[in-house]
C-alpha cells in the first residue's frame, strides 16, 4: 500500500557540502515504509520541473511517523528541494518499488555503500538489528566530509568500516577494497547501494564466494508505480525482457545484474 | 471517497456521450500514462474515472525500445516507450476480466504497423464484452508505405479507420498526432473512414541531447513530448478541428489541473485525457471532475455540453 | 566589458561562416525579440553579438495585430505580434546606417505575402552596404494561394527563395516553420531554390484560452509558441535537417544557457539564435557566448566546427 | 540608463491578505529611478513562470540604495514573491519605462490611486514633496485593512483622504466620489493609478475642468523594452498607431486614453 501524502518538513539539513538530510512528517506512510523502497518527492508547484524525484528511504520512525531521507544535490530538483524549511508542507508519494528481502532468522549481513548510495543501507540495517542480525557496514566516500552516515550507524551499533579515495578517513582507496579483509564463511548476505562499478565488485564476491546478495538500482521515472513502462532495464543485455526498477525493483539480485561501468 | 453524479442527484450533469462511448465523467486517463490501472489502485478508486485508457496494445508481445526511454523537459517529458505491452490475447484474456469486474470504463488503444494488423487486432476484440471504445494510435509507421506514419497522411489515415470499422462495432476513436501540417484534413479524413470520435493530440515528436556523452538522450533517439509545455499546441489543434469537423472530441495535452481542463472543453473538447499529469498527481483525475462540478455549480450550468467549445466560435 | 575572440588570440575560433554570412561567434539574436537592438543597448554591447537579426520587415509598413499579442504558457509564450514593423524603407534609410555606424553583424528578416513582394523587397537592398544576411520568414500566409503558409509547402518554398536570390546576392537564409509533417522535405525545397543556410525553427503555432472570458486570450486568436517548451522539437528537427541537408544551419527554439546552445549544435546548428530567452535574461547572448569558450578551453577543442552536428551520427 | 542587477532582498513583508512589501538593495537602480518607472523582476530560476513581472516603483530611497515595490498576490508569479525573504539575491531589471512628468515649479497636485493602483504614486507623491508641490492624495480600497499606504502617506506629509467601498474607513464608496469635493481652481495636475473605470472617472473630472493629468496603464509583458511589441495598446480605438505600453508608457497623459470599462 502507498499513498500521497501532504508531509510536513521536521528538518532539512545539510550534512556536507552537497549532501542534506530531509526529514518529514507523513504518518500513514511511515507505517508502510520498508528497507529499499523508495519515495516520489514533487519538488516544486510549478510546471518545471515537472517530474517527481526518486528517493530511497533513509530512516523512517514510525513511532513519530517522520521519514527521513539523504539526498545530494545534483541537479535542478535537487537544488530547490535544499530550500525545504520546517513547517513546509511537501507533496510525498510512497513507499513506492520493492525493498530488500528480509531474512527470516538472525544471520550475518554486510552492507556496502558508497556516496549517497549509503542511504537506503540506513533503514535496513535498523531493521537487520532489529532482526538480532550482526551488521557490518563498508563505508565509502570521495572524502571524510561525505561520511555523513557514520555517526548514524555508529549509533545504531552496527560494526562500521569506512574508505575515502583521499585517504582523510579509514582506508585509504575503494570501499570494495575491504571486501578482501572479510572471511566470506562469517557472512551469510551482501546488501548493496552506490555507484554500478562498486556494486559490480561486490557481485563479483558475492559470486565468487556462493553468497547471496541484493542491490539496489536507478533508472530515471516518470510515474514510480509501473504505469509509464518508463524506468526499463534489461538486467543482463541477454535478457529478454526489461524489467522496471521502480516497480520490480529497485532491489534486485546481485546475480542477475551486468552492471553498467560508466554508472 | 466515491461520489455519484449524473442527472437526478442534484448535481450537474456531467456524463459524456463521446460517439457512442459513454462515459460517467468526461475525465480519461491517457493511454501510456496509466499502465492498465491497476498500478494506480492504491491512489484513486479507477472504477470512478471517466475512462481508462489503457497502454497501447498490439497484436503481438512487444519488448519495447531500449533504454533510456525517458527524459524531462522544460515544463514536459519526451518518452520512447516503443509500445512495450503484453499483446491483445493477453490484455483480453487476463487484464480485461479484471477490469470488467471492477466496474472500469475500458478504453483499449490499438496500435499496429499495417493495415491488417490493425484490423485484425480489432476483430479479435469481439466476444469480449467490457471493452467501452476503441482509441486508435496512429502515430505508428506503416511499415508497408516505407515506415511513413499512418497519422501523418489523410489516404492512410482513411483506410485504416475503415478497415477497423468493418471489423468492429465498438466506438472507433483514432488520436490523431500533433505532427503534421494540417490537421483538419487528419481529422477530416478519420471521419470520412467513419470513425465514431477523435482523440487529440498524441505526443510531438522532440528529441533531447545528453551534453555529457555529446549523445542524444533516448535510446530511440526521438521520443514524444508531453506535458504542459505541449498545451498550447493541442487547444489551438482541438480548436480547429472542432470548428471544422462534426465529431466529439476527446481533448488532452499536458493537462495538469481542473483550469487546464476548462480551456479545453472550451475550444471544443467534449471530454479530457490526462496523461503526464497522472505522474505528478495520480488524484488529478478525481480532483478535476471535483473540480468540473464545483464550477459549474458556482456558475450555474446545468450540463457540460454547455461549455463546450464556448470560446470556438 | 568587450573581448576579443578568434584565430591567435590563445582563443578558441568561435567565429562562423554561415553560408557565406561570417558572424564574429555563433551566438544571434532572433528576429522580433530583440528589436532593431537599440532597445538593449543599456544591457549588452550589440556590436558584440554574432548577428542581431531585426525585427521581420516587410515592403510597406504594418501596423500589427490587436492586443492581447501575448500570453505566458508552461515554460513559454505565445505571441501573436502581426508583424508590426514601419516598412523596409524606414529601415534602410533610418536605422540601418545607425547600426552599420556601430558595427553591428545585422541579418535582416524579412516577410511577405506573395512572391512578389519577397522579391520586391529583397531588391530594395541594392546599395545599402551593412546587411550581413538576410533572413527569410516563410510562416506567412501566401495570399494568393487562399492564404496557405509559404513555409508549409516545398513548391512555396522553393519558389520564393528563387525570387529572392534572383533579386539579392546576399545569402539567404529560410527560416523554416515547424508547423509541417514533413521538416526535411521543406529544408530540401530550400536547398534547390538556391538558400545559403536554414534557420530553424520559427514558432510553433498554439493558442491559449482565458476561462474568465471564455474566449481566446490573443487578439489574432492563434499565436506563435516559443520558449524551453519548444526545445524539444527543435533539437529534433534540426537533427533530421542535419543528417539529410548539406547546408549550415542557425539553429534555436527555447534556448535559455550555454548548455542549451551547445545540444543546438551538437544537434547540427552551425549557430545559434536566442530569441524568448532576451526577455528573461537580456545578456544572455554574451553569457553563452563566454560559455562556449570556456567550455571549448576546458575541452580542448579548438574550433566550434569541431562539435557541430557531433550527436547526429 | 537601465541595468540589469542582482538585488539583495532586505525585507518582504506581508501588509494585507495579498499585498506584501519588497524591498531590496540596487544602487545602480536606485540612481536611475524616476517616479512612474517600473521594474521587471524574474520570479523563478525555473523555466516556469518564464517571463519577469512588471511592478511599479512603489518607493526608492537613493541614498541607502534601496528600491521597493508594493505588490498583490494575483497569479503564480506574485504568490511564488512572497518566498523571497531577507538575504535572498533576486533578479531585477530596470528602472524602465517613461515615468511621471515633474512639474517645473511648485504646484498642487492630486494623486488618486486604488487598490494596488497606489504603488507608483508613493514615490511620485515622494518627488512632489522634494518639488516643494502641494500633494493630496485621494486613497481607495475595497476596505480598511487594504490602505496600506496610508501610514506611509502620512509620514510623507502629504495631505490624505481615503475611502473604502464597505465604508471601513474613510469615504464610504468609489474613491472617485471625492473628486466632488475637490475644488478644482486650487489643482493644476492630477496622476491617477488603479483600476481603469477609475482612472476614467479621474479623466473625465480632468477634461471638464480643464485641467492636465497622467496615469499609468498596464499590459501584459515580455521584454519591457520595447523590442517585443508584445505590449501593444491603441490607446484610442481611433488611433492608427499602437503604442508600447513598456516604452511609451506605462505613463500617458489621461486626455490621450480612452479607458477601458472591464479592466
Ligand atoms: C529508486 C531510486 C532511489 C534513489 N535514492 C536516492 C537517494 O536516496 N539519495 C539521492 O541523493 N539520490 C537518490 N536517487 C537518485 C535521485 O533520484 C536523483 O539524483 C535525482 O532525481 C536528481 O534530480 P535533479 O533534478 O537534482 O537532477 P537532474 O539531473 O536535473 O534531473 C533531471 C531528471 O533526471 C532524473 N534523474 C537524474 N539523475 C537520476 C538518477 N540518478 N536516478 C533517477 N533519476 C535521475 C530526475 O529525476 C529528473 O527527472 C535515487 C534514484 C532512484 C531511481
Ligand atoms: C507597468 C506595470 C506596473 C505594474 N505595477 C504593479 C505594482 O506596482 N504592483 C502590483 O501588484 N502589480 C503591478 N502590475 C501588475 C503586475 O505586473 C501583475 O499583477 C503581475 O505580473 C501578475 O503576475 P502573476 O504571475 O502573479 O499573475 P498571472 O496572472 O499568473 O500572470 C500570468 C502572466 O500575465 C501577466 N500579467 C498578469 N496580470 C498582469 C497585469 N495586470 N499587468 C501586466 N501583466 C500581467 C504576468 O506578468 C504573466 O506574464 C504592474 C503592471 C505593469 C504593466
Ligand atoms: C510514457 C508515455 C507513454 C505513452 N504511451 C502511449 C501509447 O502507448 N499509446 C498512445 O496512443 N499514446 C501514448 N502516449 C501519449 C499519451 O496518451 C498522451 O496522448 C500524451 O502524453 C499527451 O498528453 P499529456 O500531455 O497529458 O501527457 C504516451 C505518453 C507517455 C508520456
Ligand atoms: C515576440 C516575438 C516576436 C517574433 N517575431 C518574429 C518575426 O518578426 N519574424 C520571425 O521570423 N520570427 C519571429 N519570432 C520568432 C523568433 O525569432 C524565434 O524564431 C522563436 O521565438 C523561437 O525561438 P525562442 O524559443 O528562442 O524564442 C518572434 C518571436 C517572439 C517571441
Ligand atoms: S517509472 Fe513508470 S514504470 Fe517505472
Ligand atoms: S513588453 Fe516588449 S515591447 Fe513592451
Amino acid at each position: 500500500m502507498s499513498f500521497l501524502a501532504k508531509g510536513r518538513v521536521l528538518k532539512n539539513q545539510q550534512l556536507a557540502d552537497d549532501l542534506y538530510e530531509l526529514e518529514f512528517l507523513a504518518p500513514q506512510i511511515a507505517l508502510k515504509c520498508h528497507p529499499g523502497k523508495f519515495m516520489q518527492i514533487r519538488v516544486s508547484e510549478q510546471d518545471d520541473p515537472l517530474l517527481r524525484r526518486p528517493l530511497s528511504l533513509y530512516d523512517v520512525d514510525v513511532d513519530s511517523g517522520s521519514i527521513s531521507l539523504l539526498y545530494k544535490v545534483v541537479g535542478q530538483g535537487t537544488r530547490i528541494m535544499t530550500s525545504f524549511k520546517p513547517d513546509d508542507t511537501i507533496d510525498v508519494m510512497g513507499p513506492l518499488g520493492n525493498g530488500f528481502t528480509m531474512p527470516n532468522y538472525p544471520l550475518n549481513a554486510i552492507l556496502v555503500g558508497g556516496g549517497v548510495g549509503i542511504a537506503p543501507l540506513m533503514y535496513l540495517a535498523r531493521w537487520l538489528i532489529l532482526l538480532d542480525c550482526q551488521v557490518k557496514v563498508l563505508y565509502g566516500a570521495n572524502t571524510a566530509g561525505e561520511l555523513v552516515a557514520s555517526d548514524r550507524f555508529s549509533r545504531l551499533g552496527v560494526e562500521l568500516e569506512v574508505a575515502t579515495l583521499d585517504g582523510s578517513a579509514g582506508y585509504h582507496g575503494p570501499v570494495t577494497d575491504l571486501l578482501k579483509d572479510q572471511d566470506p564463511h562469517e557472512v551469510d548476505s551482501f546488501y548493496t547501494c552506490g555507484p554500478e562499478m562498486m556494486m559490480a565488485e561486490v557481485a563479483e564476491y558475492v559470486a565468487c564466494n556462493y553468497l547471496w546478495g541484493e542491490c539496489s538500482l536507478e533508472e530515471h521515472m516518470a510515474c514510480g508505480v509501473g504505469a509509464c513502462l518508463g524506468c526499463a532495464r534489461k538486467l543482463k543485455p541477454a535478457d529478454v525482457d526489461y524489467v522496471k526498477i521502480c516497480k520490480d525493483g529497485p532491489v534486485f539480485n546481485v546475480q542477475a545484474v551486468e552492471f553498467m561501468m560508466g554508472r | 471517497m466515491k461520489k455519484e453524479y449524473g442527472q437526478g442527484t442534484g448535481q450537474p450533469d456531467i456524463s459524456v456521450n463521446l460517439g457512442g462511448l459513454s462515459m460517467k465523467n468526461p475525465v480519461a486517463v491517457a493511454s501510456g500514462t496509466f499502465g492498465y490501472g491497476f498500478e494506480y489502485e492504491d491512489f484513486i478508486d479507477i472504477s470512478g474515472i471517466g475512462g481508462v485508457i489503457v497502454k497501447g496494445t498490439t497484436l503481438e508481445p512487444r519488448p519495447g525500445n531500449p533504454p533510456p526511454r525517458i527524459a524531462e523537459t522544460p515544463a514536459g517529458m519526451l518518452n520512447a516507450i516503443g509500445l512495450e505491452n503484453p499483446g491483445v490475447d493477453v490484455f483480453l484474456n487476463e487484464y480485461l476480466p479484471v477490469l470488467r469486474e471492477k466496474g472500469v470504463t475500458v478504453i483499449l488503444n490499438i496500435a499496429g504497423n499495417t493495415v491488417e494488423e490493425y484490423a485484425r487486432l480489432a476483430a479479435k476484440l469481439k466476444g469480449h464484452p467490457g471493452i467501452a471504445g476503441v482509441e486508435l494510435n496512429i502515430s505508428c509507421p506503416n511499415v508497408k508505405e516505407g515506415g511513413l506514419q499512418f497519422g501523418t497522411d489523410p489516404v492512410m489515415v482513411k483506410t485504416v479507420v475503415e478497415a477497423i470499422k468493418a471489423e468492429c462495432s465498438l466506438p472507433i476513436i483514432p488520436k490523431l498526432s500533433p505532427n503534421v501540417t494540417d490537421i483538419v484534413a487528419i481529422a477530416q479524413a478519420a471521419q470520412e473512414g467513419g470513425a465514431d470520435a477523435l482523440a487529440m493530440i498524441n505526443t510531438l515528436m522532440g528529441m533531447a541531447v545528453d551534453i555529457r556523452t555529446k549523445r542524444p538522450v533516448l535510446g530511440n533517439v526521438f521520443g514524444g513530448l508531453s506535458g504542459p509545455a505541449i498545451k498550447p499546441v493541442a487547444l489551438r489543434m482541438i480548436y480547429q478541428v472542432y470548428r471544422e469537423i462534426d465529431l466529439p472530441i476527446l481533448g488532452g495535452g499536458g493537462i495538469m489541473n481542473f483550469t487546464d481542463a476548462l480551456e479545453f472543453i472550451l475550444v471544443g473538447a467534449s471530454a479530457v485525457s490526462i496523461g503526464t499529469g497522472n505522474f505528478v498527481n495520480p488524484c488529478l483525475a478525481d480532483e478535476i471532475v471535483d473540480g468540473l462540478i464545483e464550477y459549474m455549480q458556482e456558475n450555474q450550468i446545468a450540463k457540460l455540453t454547455d461549455l463546450v467549445g464556448a470560446a470556438a466560435v
